[in-house]
């Protein structure tokens, strides 16, 4: 039964490969949407049917049978429902529909219909099998499959060889650290012979920490931070910004990249028995949600904003893993696979209305040309930052940070972190919102119509943007706990609870003031950026030396070409004539200049072997002679 | 009175090592086969001493042989000689290379 | 007769050498017979008359005046005399002549070392050789006439004059020196 | 007898297929094809009725059986008995599933020259024939003797397909292949003989029989001689298997050789390198095995590093390929010497998913060549959108080949490595790099053939029907063993279960079901 939904949007893979090319485009999109439709239904109805069933029983195991049996060894391809696995299969699947709908128009003329259906589902599907899989080997399946998905989508549209070197940084980077999760699962084999999660789990929880626990957590956080852009494997994701628009919002944005934190969260036995990786765990976090929003402050391209806001958010999920609230981790997750969507869709809107503009700086006046995509640009941009109170990014940055404060290991010092992340966030957003959005329109603007299936998703989106961080409110706002309740029996909360009402509530005014500080100096640096251009378009060059570094993503690229890229393709390079191989070809060689040598003593002259022969003669007489 | 052997056998190296120098050095063809019946008087000669030594015919019996083996090669070696003087107009045996490798 | 034989030896030692060296072919042959016929004596002087009579009558007498026959076919009388002086420079003979001298010193220790100067030899008449040669040793008789046969036959063969398949060969070899070139 | 039968239809077919082809070509084509599918069809008759026979015989003998062959199907006649030589054809699981591989990829090898016209087709359709009939009897024979002459029989319809059809290149590589295969061969003729000898002053019986060399041999102490006889085995396969001291002729000859000769090359003639390490290494040498097993370890790994490097900056698609199948054989080491349960099966695995992919990809570079006349990857560019169908299939084919989840190539680097992990870290984190390196040469080709704009004129044709088929049926196998390796593992279980390491985990409560 479990099975079906991921099943379905393989099955819809298959077909779209091969009737796709010789059908219509309504087929494309049928199957496309329908069959991703489908399993959202099922994952909602099997995600209400597991809520209904008491706590202790809330886990359903369904294997399609085995896989690999051999002595010592066996996999099948179990798949796992518990709370965690419902929480994400419904949140991908629902999401991946509303892109699936949104796509249908979006993608329309824009070439290659049916294949962007095929690997959107394709998509999904191992993104179900990722979440789902209840063995390693079946979650790596899923783990490598929305990498490929992912790989594919960015380089969709080939033409440009910009995008299919995009693409192929956005593979190898994250296949890197995939190698470090297939040693995670090699130890895990020969450590406790099985990949089974809840077999792997409970072994490890028996055995305590040891070297080879914290080994594997430590290897499993390597693939992690790889799938989602965590320093130091940010760098694809800017790029992967080639893709089209929707494959952004749902893969680099809502459901792929947030994999890592779905796998912390699967593992947490381990993080939980080896406290050095948990800190670096909220260590990475920290730092690359700095990274993220430090470096969208200065862009100019409206997806690059998104990308490093998303690996800025996506640090704070690590953030919340790392001091042990994992439940405000998942929370986080689902909030912002809703704003981040919601955000990309819309950013999708605008690139499609003014003829594929990216820059923001050419942008602006959207408001009145499309008043609703104005008011779901805001509640997208209001969740991102954390708008108090209304929307659902407050509440989840503020379950995370509360732990943060409480985390024993400098514990403040993350949450002043976490605290400046939500200004700098407030900054960089509504610098966004307020150069696309207000003021007049620029450049031609003779603007494309909008279809009208863009704006239900994103409608449906925009409710969920606001309405789910009611799931979970602090205990001076409410106490509701349906998120945290949910998720305790597969993810128990470690440490503190609380830190005391005032404490909290002192807290959460301070990340408040702090958002709403963010925009308003999102708002001075738009006027000042005004005033001091007028409405001319800029660009990067104009930036100061610290814009242009913040630009660049700190130099991250120039770095990696330069330390790795460079003298790797140089050292390859070098390789390239196989002087291994040259070996046989000397020894060739050396036998040839045997043979000359040789063939001088053949000189074809009487008298030369003549001579030869009284040589010898001389030889053996000497032998007779000197016996 | 009979010479001793001895003397014979002497003589008979000095006529081979003349002939095998010959062979070596003269590089007209017809001079080769010259060189090769000195040798091969030379060796008869070693037998008949040696025979003349024991006392016994076998020296002489093989000197026989040898007559006939000399007749065989100048006839043969003559006919090589006049061959290549057909062919390369010239009994130089330098200018018969073809085997060289 | 030790007298008789250092004469002829001596003789035939001067002979020979003259025989070898001569630029003139003609004159090397004539030269051989006498170093021939100074043999033949030194055969008669250690017991063999037999071996004598036969050196004189077939190596001088048949032999050599097979290759003087043979020479003058070849008109190589004086035509070729500054050629052969040419060749004959001390840059070629000069090695071999070393090589040479070495054999014949250790061919000399060999032989005085193992044959005292003063062992007898004996006389061998003819009858006594003739009877081993057609008694033991007939097969040898017989195979030395296998040889002579094939000694004439391939004279023969290689003394036809074939004009065609002459040049023709002349021809291929050209063609293959030339090939070789420019490999 | 069906197994003389196997050995003949190939040679058969190919003849018939010849003196047709003095009259049509496509004709001889399909006689040759019919001979091939004949050739499936009696192993997958064969298989079924021993297999079940397997099925009901299986339990506590298979593991008790130690060192001894036991062959599911059996032909045996003397030959030359005054030597021990004896006429004596054997399969067994691990058989049935290599020649499984051979028929299909003789069909996809007959598939990929269906089209495309050349001089002398009578004699390249019989050395086809040829080929396949030669690696057919080194799968099937169990005398030492008919092995080797096997052996050999592959190797010169391979030099001729080579030398005659081949590309550029193609006498200089056909000779390196030669004296290479060639040179190592006598090695192992060499061993053998030893073998033999040794064998007889022990035993006092002198027999090249496989079974009876096996069951002495694997009993035999690990002395210096012993390893050195297998040092000679392991030289011969390891030179067929393009293992890096001695891969220098693969590249060459996978490049220059026509389409379905660097098929069969790829697929079949490696394989049988690898069949002889995996059959030899467990039947003759298991102590020995054991005892050169590090050396054996690092030369693998070296094989993948050294071979995903080179991969990555050639410009010929199908050196591109070639070093590739070079780094993927190390694999195949690396699986046999951890010797382990994991390691051997996927050694099996990959043996059966290389053979699919790699060929798939010389197809394919083979199709683009036909269509646009070079292998160049500097000329290609932007044919994705000229010829999308090959396209498709060069994309899935290198995807494939870099080991994606799903496909028969990850679950076998996933299984080989697992095992090594359990023998040797170091070596087996260095078989992931190695993965890594094909990442990179596999997207880097896709990129540079099929994306961007084709400059130029930009027509030509596309896949054709037969061809789209043929390639994937080659996918359907190649995600079929990744998802379903059941039955190939069973097949090729037997003879190993009582002889390998299996796995025994540090912590936790043993190897349950995952």
């Amino acid at each position: 039964m479990i099975w079906i939904i991921p099943l379905l949007p393989i099955a819809g893979f298959l077909v779209l490969t091969v009737f796709g090319r010789r059908s219509p485009w309504q087929f494309s999109a049928g199957v496309g949407a329908g069959t991703v439709g489908v399993s959202a239904v099922l994952a909602l109805i099997a995600g209400f049917t597991l809520a209904s069933l008491p706590a202790a029983e809330r886990s359903v195991v369904s294997s399609l049978g085995s896989w690999v049996v051999i002595p010592g060894f066996s996999v099948n391809f179990g798949l796992r429902l518990d709370a965690l696995s419902d929480l994400m299969t419904m949140v991908v699947t629902v999401v991946a529909f509303l892109i699936h709908l949104y796509s249908t128009a979006f993608m329309r003329g824009k070439g290659d219909y049916h294949r962007y259906f095929a690997y959107l589902n394709l998509f999904v599907g191992s993104m179900l099998l990722l979440v789902l899989g209840s063995n390693l080997l079946v979650l790596f399946v899923g783990w490598e499959g929305v990498g490929l998905c992912s790989y594919l989508l960015i380089g969709f549209w080939y033409e440009n060889p910009e995008n299919g070197r995009a693409a192929n940084k956005a593979f190898i980077v994250t296949r890197i650290a995939d190698a470090a999760l297939l040693v995670a699962l090699f130890l895990t084999v020969a450590a406790f012979g099985t990949l089974d999660i809840p077999k792997v789990l409970a072994s490890a929880s028996a055995a305590g920490g040891s070297g080879i626990v914290t080994a594997i957590a430590a290897l499993l956080l390597v693939g992690a931070i790889g799938k989602s852009a965590q320093l130091p494997f940010q760098l694809w994701l800017p790029d992967a910004m080639a893709g089209p628009t929707p494959v952004s919002a749902l893969i680099h944005a809502a459901t792929m990249v947030t994999a890592g934190v779905y796998l912390v969260a699967r593992m947490h036995i381990f993080y939980a028995l080896s406290p050095g990786v948990q800190l670096a765990v909220a260590i990475i976090g920290a730092a690359t949600l700095l990274y993220g929003g430090l470096s969208a402050l200065t862009q100019h391209d409206i997806k690059r904003i998104l990308a490093y806001s998303t690996i800025s958010q996506i640090g704070y999920m690590f953030l919340g893993l790392g001091v042990g609230a994992w439940s405000a981790a998942m929370f986080h997750f689902m909030n912002h696979a809703f704003f981040k969507a919601l955000l990309f869709l819309g950013a999708g809107v605008v690139i499609h209305r003014l003829n594929d503009e990216h820059d923001i700086f050419r942008m602006g006046g959207v408001r009145r040309t499309d008043r609703l995509l104005f008011w779901l640009f805001m509640i997208g941009a209001g969740a991102l930052t954390g708008i108090p109170l209304v929307t659902s990014g407050f509440y989840s940055k503020e379950a995370i940070l509360e732990s943060a404060w409480l985390y024993p290991h400098a514990g403040p010092f993350f949450w002043v972190i976490g605290a400046f992340g939500v200004f700098l966030t407030g900054a960089y957003v509504f610098r966004l919102f307020f150069h696309v959005f207000t003021g007049k329109p620029k450049g031609e603007g003779g603007s494309r119509p909008a279809s009208a299936i863009f704006y239900p998703p994103m409608i449906l989106l925009g409710l969920g943007a606001i309405f789910a961080g009611f799931l979970r409110t602090p205990r001076d706002l409410g106490n509701v706990k349906v998120i945290s309740s949910f998720l305790n029996p597969v993810l128990a909360s470690q440490g503190k609870e609380s830190a005391g009402i005032s404490t909290e509530a002192t807290l959460q005014i301070i990340v408040a003031a702090l958002s709403l500080l963010g925009v308003l100096a999102a708002w001075l640096g738009y006027r000042r950026s005004l005033k001091r251009r007028g409405t001319e378009a800029v660009t990067g060059h104009e930036l100061s030396v610290g814009g242009r570094f913040l630009l660049s993503g700190m130099g991250a690229d120039w770095l990696a070409d330069n330390l790795v890229v460079r003298p790797f393709m140089w050292f390859a390079g070098l390789l390239r004539r196989d002087w291994l191989a040259l070996v046989y070809v000397g020894v060739g060689r050396l036998s040839v200049l045997f043979h000359q040598a040789l063939r001088y003593t053949q000189s074809g002259l009487i008298r030369w072997y003549l001579l030869g022969i009284g040589v010898g003669v001389l030889v053996t007489l000497g032998m007779v002679v000197f016996a | 009175m009979i010479v001793p052997p001895v003397y014979g056998m002497v003589l008979a190296a000095i006529l081979f090592v003349i002939g095998l120098a010959g062979l070596m050095i003269r590089r007209n063809m017809v001079f080769v086969v010259i060189s090769v019946e000195v040798m091969l008087n030379a060796g008869g000669l070693g037998f008949i001493s040696a025979g003349s030594r024991w006392g016994q015919a076998e020296g002489q019996a093989v000197f026989l042989f040898l007559l006939a083996v000399a007749a065989t090669e100048a006839a043969i070696g003559l006919a090589l000689v006049l061959w290549l003087h057909r062919r390369h107009k010239s009994v130089d045996s330098d200018s018969a290379r073809q085997m060289r490798g | 007769m030790i007298v008789a034989f250092v004469i002829a030896g001596i003789l035939s030692i001067v002979s020979t050498l003259l025989a070898v060296s001569r630029y003139s072919a003609v004159h090397a042959l004539l030269y051989l017979i006498g170093s021939l016929l100074a043999l033949a004596v030194a055969f008669y002087t250690l017991g063999a008359p037999y071996a004598a009579v036969l050196e004189i009558m077939v190596y001088a007498g048949a032999i050599v005046v097979l290759l003087l026959f043979v020479v003058m076919i070849m008109n190589l009388g004086n035509r070729r005399r500054e050629e052969e002086r040419a060749l004959l420079k001390p840059s070629v003979w000069i090695g071999p002549s070393i090589v040479v001298l070495l054999v014949a010193v250790e061919l000399l220790v060999i032989i005085v070392r193992g044959l005292a100067p003063a062992t007898k030899g004996s006389y061998i008449p003819a009858l006594a050789v003739n009877a081993v040669v057609f008694g033991p040793y007939i097969i040898g008789v017989e195979l030395v006439s296998f040889l002579l046969l094939a000694g004439v036959v391939s004279a023969f063969h290689l003394g036809r004059r074939r004009k065609e398949s002459i040049k023709q060969g002349v021809a291929q070899d050209d063609e293959q020196r030339r090939r070789e070139a420019v490999k | 007898m069906s197994l003389v039968y196997l050995l003949l239809l190939p040679f058969v077919g190919g003849v018939l297929a010849a003196v047709i082809a003095l009259k049509s070509r496509t004709w001889a084509h399909a006689v040759m094809m019919i001979a091939v599918v004949a050739m499936g069809v009696i192993v997958g008759i064969d298989f079924g009725v021993t297999g079940a026979a397997m099925a009901s015989a299986s339990g506590g003998s298979a593991a008790a059986s130690g060192g001894s062959l036991r062959y599911l199907l059996e032909t045996n006649a003397p030959w030359i008995p005054s030597l021990g030589i004896s006429f004596h054809l054997g399969a067994d699981g691990l058989t049935f599933v290599l020649l499984a591989l051979t028929v299909v990829l003789g069909i996809v090898s007959l598939v990929a020259s269906w089209r495309s016209t050349r001089e002398h087709e009578a004699f390249y359709l019989l050395s086809i024939g040829l080929v396949i009939s030669g690696v057919t009897g080194v799968f099937i024979a169990a005398d030492l003797i008919l092995f080797f002459l096997f052996w050999e029989l592959m190797i010169v319809p391979m030099y001729f397909l080579i030398s005659a059809w081949g590309g550029k290149g193609r006498e200089r590589a056909a000779m390196k292949f030669f004296l290479f295969t060639q040179a190592s061969g006598l090695l192992m003729l060499l061993s053998m003989i030893g073998l033999y000898l040794a064998h007889g002053s022990s035993t006092g019986t002198y027999t090249f029989d496989l079974a009876a060399l096996s069951s002495w041999s694997s009993g035999a102490a690990a002395s210096v001689p012993m390893v050195l006889l297998f040092t000679g085995f392991v030289i011969a396969f390891g030179v067929k298997l393009a293992v890096v001291p001695a891969h220098a002729w693969a590249p060459d000859a996978y490049a220059e050789a026509p389409t379905a000769g660097s098929i069969l090359l790829s697929g079949l003639l490696l394989k049988s390198g690898a069949y002889g390490l995996l059959r030899f290494s467990i039947a003759l040498f298991p102590a020995q095995t054991r005892q050169i097993a590090p050396v054996m370890l690092i030369l693998g790994v070296i094989t993948i590093l050294y071979g995903g490097i080179l991969a990555i900056r050639q410009t010929d698609i199908k050196r591109i390929i070639a070093y590739s199948s070079i780094g993927h054989m190390g694999f195949i080491i690396l699986g046999l010497f951890s010797w382990t349960t994991l390691g051997y099966t996927g050694a099996i695995v990959m043996i059966l998913s290389h053979g699919f992919t790699t060929s798939a990809l010389f197809f394919v570079s083979g199709a683009l060549e036909d269509r646009i006349g070079i292998r160049d990857i500097d000329g290609m560019g932007g044919l994705r959108k000229v010829v999308p169908r090959l396209a498709g299939a060069g994309t899935a084919f290198l995807v494939f080949a870099l080991a994606l989840p799903g496909t028969g190539n990850f679950l076998a680097e996933f299984l080989v490595l697992t095992g090594t992990f359990q023998v040797d870290i170091p070596i087996a984190v260095l078989g992931v790099v190695g993965s890594i390196l094909s990442v990179i040469y596999a997207l880097r080709a896709v990129h540079r053939v099929f994306d961007g704009v084709r400059k130029g004129e930009g027509k030509a044709e596309d896949l054709r029907a037969h061809e789209t088929v043929a390639l994937a049926a080659l996918a359907v196998l190649v995600v079929w063993i990744g998802v379903l390796p059941g039955p190939v593992i069973k097949a090729a279980a037997p003879d190993r279960a009582a002889q390998l390491q299996t796995t025994v985990p540090y912590l936790g409560q043993g190897g349950g079901n995952g």
